[in-house]
């Protein structure tokens, strides 16, 4: 049974409308940046918000279609982590989880069971007494999570599952977290800001920007050909759209690159920012990009520095910190950029 | 804690907050000042006393469960529908806050009075018949106090986050489940208070009381009207019900309330 | 502040049984004495009792019973001595059409009628047991109400087959009650006493005003409400 | 919105919750059957009738301030302070509530009267005098109305999230800014629920307002007191009165509300 | 005037013990798992919380030292941050951030002003009439970073500040933070999970486990020479203890390594996760580590593949797709892992 969602909601000047569809077993990763809607979708699939238009179905049970069918989200089977965990204060923390096959009917030892088991797989069964104010804020995410899965959903969806978590934490949960949804066999939706997470988790990105999909496919498919400048600098590529012709490509924010295939009309040009050299003059040779940029931004991150620099076009670099040192790179200061012809992608856009 | 956890109380909120706790308070001093210390013993033996409080902490404790019942959903329909002429509905609800006691208690004469507008079938048909019964006093306190649990009771619906019912419902709980098991549990310093409001007024009620259930020793004589007789004849007396009255209601108040609310802030 | 005698206000407090003819007294006087206001403030006499002791600025009190003057002599709040100004006697009180088929005291001792009558700690109740006692009647009431009023308004409403309340009230009440004259009711008369306050503000006009009460005039008022003269 | 956001109300909820509209409002008809309609005009002509009715408004508005400045600051003393004792507090603030009004208006003799323990210096020092004045009937309604205000407000402070008067702290509010600034509209529902309970209990008072301001007309006497005064002559002109006072209240609280609490859910 | 804090808080069987000083214009990241008690640091900074022992304080000016001293937060002059924003519903968007400035004295002309321009700088002028509840959950904490930013604090107190942002917009903020906390001179204590921001915006980063601080030091140097395994797993490292005796070191928990430079006594053993090579068999040659290992787990990462090997010791590798494809990689797959012994670096435990 696979979900079929075509979602429109008018909310005040902002519209959502996309079409999604989740098969069994499939994780579908919605990504985009704030404010593009993807709680809005969310919520529309579990039944918090109608749609003002549209179908949202599994299979032939349709769940929303406005304006003759609605089903209340205690009826659609749906399991949901909110972004805010919205823990129930007055419950402990094994009551929380407990709250979802107690709902549905199950007997309440047979619900702590499950509970604890729960608790057990997020690393908290030692918390299961505490109130939800007691923990910290990664703890209530992660016992939000075992709520949300505890009832075993036919849909499971989770609005930033990760976010709260911290990086050695983050690993385990995320590990475990694909274990579970490889096993229960159902549709997963993951709205999450985290690229990594969507790589590491989804079968299938969709891009959301406005309310709108602009870009959807498998996570290295996505990763490797960008469409947009949000996706690509999500998956840290140097994204340009340009006019290709034989093996020039006019970049349609001005500059220009020679690429080592050969190709015509309109076409997107990306390239890693490790891809970048910077040079204090101009450097010659074959197949080569060159064109004068000014540093924009240094940051340093753990093994890298990413420098940012303006220019026609502007590019973004990746170096090590002995180029810092001998460049003295430091913002304001004119340089060079090279890539190697053999290092950009082209791909029709 | 061995120092606030944030500094003194502002001037502002602590001198306005004691001039209004000595106004309910002084009162009370004031009676106490005058009630009859060295008779009061003598004044309140007889079993007429304890009948009556007996009487009065029965029939407004079952009037807060009918209010209870009642009213709790009649405030979560007020407060989480879109009803048509909500408005005008809540409104509605606050009239028999605004009757007159006696007035509310020939209302509801003419309603469930024996020629009442419903009383007249109940009685021909259930032979049932509520005024002079201890049945009627219920009602009558009901009547008066269930305004106060529906506005309190909505007020703190109002204020609780309906998100979180909305994540009940997505682990399967019906609005009935989610209501029972989240949002009266959210709301319960709310209705804690509604129902401390609507036990004491229930509590207090004479006029619809003594209008629609009339006043008979063991049956309907509540504290307050054994109070307002004893007026009449001996202030002395009636000062040292009052007191009784006070007293055992406090008591009540303060045992029940650090049950409900627990060591909460 | 007091105000020359020839005029000013004159402050009433009168039990809430003379609303209707002390409102018709307190006009009168006025347009006997231009110049004149009286206030009249209604209530139970017992509370307007406490009032007055508590030192309410009061000229002249009218209470429905003597025992509530009484609380006001103990406290010597009263200039000179109260005066009986009226007496109320007892009748059977019976919904309009007599549902209950009630015709004499006898039928207050009936289990299955249902009876109404005021509290003993009120005037009429006193008065009540007064003429059930010497009819020799147990009663087997229903209902002991805190006034008259109260009693009345159950019997308006056929709540209680029988009631006993005063001639007065009978005569108020109009159509939808009806009165059944009691032998007995020389038994169970209620004095109504007038006086002037030690306190007065007014002193002056205030014993004009009591004397008024007493007068042919205020007479005739009382009696045309069905009280009888002292 | 064109279909109900979480489907149908449950009759778990709908039923009790209109079988408790019903209660309080069948006996509302059951005083506008018995109403003199042919006389209503006649009867609530005269000048007497407009200044009972707007002493009453007066009278409850100002007793309702008066709840309001002395009463919040209480509310937020019992909910957020650590006070010891502060459930004997609490319960001790029931006390008016549960005290019979007329002993309520007894015990404010005793205190502010001439001869009271207050009083008798406010009178000697300053030549105040409360009882028989219009001032008097505000004291009479506030000490009867004010334990709805502040145990409604109670109520909603505790619960309401402390921590955004932390955040509001930290951004340099004290703790009276905060307390104006964000813990007052965070709790406006429950503060507006406690000014309604407050203002209808305020219009209706009877016993209190009778016995510590006496029954003066165009200056003590309000609309329950008419109502009163009429029940001894002429029941019909009584139960007109009670309709009147009943809907200006309603027309003000379902204005006033409107306005209050505006378009929130 | 520097921030001098020692903490000590105890809460329930939590007990918070740490000393914290933050020059001026410094930035102090606290990194730690969840649970470890930098939310409850932060509070008691912020006066929220008042210490159980110690000393919070300002230069000469006292903060908090029991049993005499508790000056209130309002009057502390600090900014916070908080991890669920905490913006008031009530308020529209500008009179959020104008809150701070009037509360503070200012007029209120001037106050929105401030904080219209503040709205600028996190990108969201448009949205100041909205209420917060209409916001989604990354704008609502661009909102609460103005809010607190508005008021230029003497110490600024942030709590996972980043955590809701998209990458995108995070990118932006980021720099944008970055350059605020040059600019304004105060001192700024930031909690975060995410390395990156730390290593970003910290001068300093403290690693707080348990209530306690394990290690402190410049980013470089905390990313090069972890103390603990959360550390490690943090910056990307594979870390272990053990007794070195020449070029040979003995892990504590088992297997050994070859190092380049000779050491003696407890030491550190850190390498890359990139350092690390897989082979089908065993892999000869001289100065090199090699020993049998199981993989354990694939992570797909952006350009890389994490793996997770069990072993003697277990240790994490970085590859690239190709050699995934190669090797057919997939859980309990025996594989050689090897490292070269020049990538491997010593330091005293
Ligand atoms: N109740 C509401 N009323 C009006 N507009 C709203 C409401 N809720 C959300 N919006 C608007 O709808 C748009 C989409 O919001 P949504 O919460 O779906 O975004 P999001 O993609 O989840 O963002 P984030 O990643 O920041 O959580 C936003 O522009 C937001 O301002
Ligand atoms: N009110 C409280 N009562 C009892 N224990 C508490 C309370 N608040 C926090 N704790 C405990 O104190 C410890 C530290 O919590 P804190 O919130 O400071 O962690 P944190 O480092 O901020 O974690 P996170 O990164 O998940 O937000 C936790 O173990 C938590 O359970
Ligand atoms: O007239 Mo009275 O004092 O109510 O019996
Ligand atoms: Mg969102
Ligand atoms: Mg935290």
């Amino acid at each position: 049974m696979t979900l079929h969602a075509a979602l429109r909601v008018d909310r005040g000047t902002f519209r959502l409308d996309l079409t999604l569809t989740v098969e069994p077993g499939e994780v579908v990763a919605l990504l985009g940046p704030n404010g593009a809607g993807k709680t809005t979708a969310l919520r529309a699939v579990a039944g918090l918000l109608p749609v003002d238009a549209g179908q949202v179905r599994l299979d032939e049970e349709v769940w929303d279609e406005p304006p003759t069918v609605f089903v209340p989200p205690e009826r659609r089977g749906v399991g949901v982590v909110f972004q805010d965990y919205l823990l129930f204060a007055h419950l402990s923390v094994l009551e929380n989880v407990a709250f979802g096959p107690r709902a549905r009917g199950m007997d309440r030892a047979g619900a702590r069971e499950r509970a604890r088991s729960w608790l057990e797989r997020v690393g908290l069964a030692d918390r299961a007494a505490a109130r939800p104010r007691a923990l910290s804020g990664g703890q209530a995410q992660r016992v939000a999570l075992a709520r949300a899965l505890v009832t075993e959903p036919a849909v499971l969806l989770l609005d930033e599952p990760l976010a709260a978590l911290d990086a050695s934490t983050r690993l385990h949960v995320r590990s475990s977290l694909g274990h579970h949804l490889a096993e229960y066999g159902g549709r997963t939706l993951l709205v999450t800001h985290d690229p990594l997470d969507a790589m590491v988790l989804a079968d299938r990105i969709v891009i959301v920007e406005h309310g709108q999909v602009v870009q959807q496919g498998a996570p290295a498919e996505v990763a490797r050909r960008p469409r947009t400048d949000y996706v690509a600098t999500l998956v840290g590529l140097n994204l340009y759209r340009g006019l290709a012709s034989g093996t020039t490509v006019r970049l349609a924010d001005g500059g220009r690159f020679t690429v080592a295939e050969p190709a015509a009309g309109p076409v997107h040009v990306a390239f890693p920012p490790s891809a970048v050299g910077l040079h204090p003059e101009p450097v010659a040779g074959s197949p080569r990009n060159s064109w004068p940029v000014t540093v924009a931004d240094v940051e340093q991150h753990a093994h890298t520095v990413r420098v940012r620099l303006a220019g026609n076009p502007p590019v973004l670099a990746d170096v090590t910190p002995a180029v810092v040192a001998e460049l003295r790179l430091s913002p304001g200061r004119p340089l060079w950029a090279a890539v190697k012809a053999t290092e950009v992608i082209t791909y029709p856009a | 804690m061995r120092r606030p956890t944030r500094g003194r109380v502002p001037l502002l909120v602590a001198l306005p907050s004691l001039v209004g706790l000595a106004f309910l308070l002084v009162p009370l001093v004031g009676l106490l000042a005058r009630a009859p210390w060295s008779t009061l013993g003598t004044r309140l033996v007889g079993p007429e006393v304890g009948q009556a409080l007996l009487l009065s902490l029965t029939c407004a404790s079952l009037a807060t469960v009918l209010c209870l019942v009642l009213g709790v959903p009649l405030a979560w329909l007020l407060a989480r529908t879109e009803l048509p002429g909500r408005g005008v509905l809540r409104a509605l609800v606050t009239v028999p806050l605004v009757l007159p006691p006696v007035v509310g208690g020939v209302a509801l004469l003419l309603v469930l009075g024996r020629r009442g507008l419903v009383g007249q079938y109940l009685h021909d048909w259930f032979g049932v018949s509520l005024p002079f019964t201890t049945a009627g006093v219920v009602v009558a306190e009901a009547f008066v106090a269930m305004p106060f649990l529906v506005i309190a009771v909505e007020g703190a619906l109002r204020a609780a986050d309906p998100r979180f019912e909305e994540a009940a419902a997505t682990l399967g709980a019906t609005r009935w489940v989610a209501f029972r098991r989240v949002t009266l549990p959210s709301i319960m310093p709310g209705l804690v208070a509604g129902t401390v409001l609507c036990w004491a007024r229930a509590l207090g009620e004479f006029g619809a009381t003594i209008t629609f259930a009339g006043n008979f020793p063991g049956r309907t004589t509540t504290m307050p009207l054994a109070v307002y007789l004893a007026l009449e004849t001996d202030p002395g007396a009636a000062i040292a019900l009052s007191i009784v009255l006070l007293v055992v209601s406090v008591a009540v108040l303060v045992s029940l309330r650090d049950r409900w609310i627990g060591g909460a802030p | 502040s007091p105000e020359p005698a020839a005029g000013g206000e004159v402050v009433v407090f009168a039990a809430a049984s003379l609303t209707e003819t002390f409102t018709e007294l307190g006009t009168r006087f006025e347009d006997a004495n231009p110049g004149t206001t009286v206030t009249v403030s209604f209530g139970g006499s017992s509370g307007l009792a406490t009032q007055i002791v508590e030192g309410a600025p009061v000229d002249v009190f009218a209470s429905a019973s003597p025992a509530t003057m009484d609380q006001v002599v103990e406290a010597d709040a009263v200039s000179g001595k109260p005066a009986v100004f009226a007496r109320n006697a007892l009748e059977i009180a019976v919904p309009a059409g007599n549902p209950g088929r009630v015709t004499g005291l006898a039928d207050f001792g009936d289990e299955d009628r249902t009876i109404a009558l005021c509290a003993e700690q009120v005037p009429c109740g006193a008065a009540a047991r007064q003429a059930l006692a010497s009819a020799g009647v147990a009663a087997k009431p229903d209902t002991l109400e805190q006034d008259v009023r109260a009693v009345l308004t159950k019997v308006e409403l056929g709540e209680v087959d029988a009631a006993l309340v005063y001639h007065t009230d009978v005569l108020a009440a109009g159509d939808e009650v009806e009165g059944i004259a009691l032998p007995e009711s020389a038994a169970a008369v209620n004095d109504y006493l007038v006086a002037t306050l030690a306190e007065a503000p007014n002193p002056d006009r205030a014993a004009a005003f009591v004397a008024f009460v007493r007068s042919e005039q205020g007479r005739s008022v009382l009696a045309d409400a069905g009280f009888q003269a002292p």
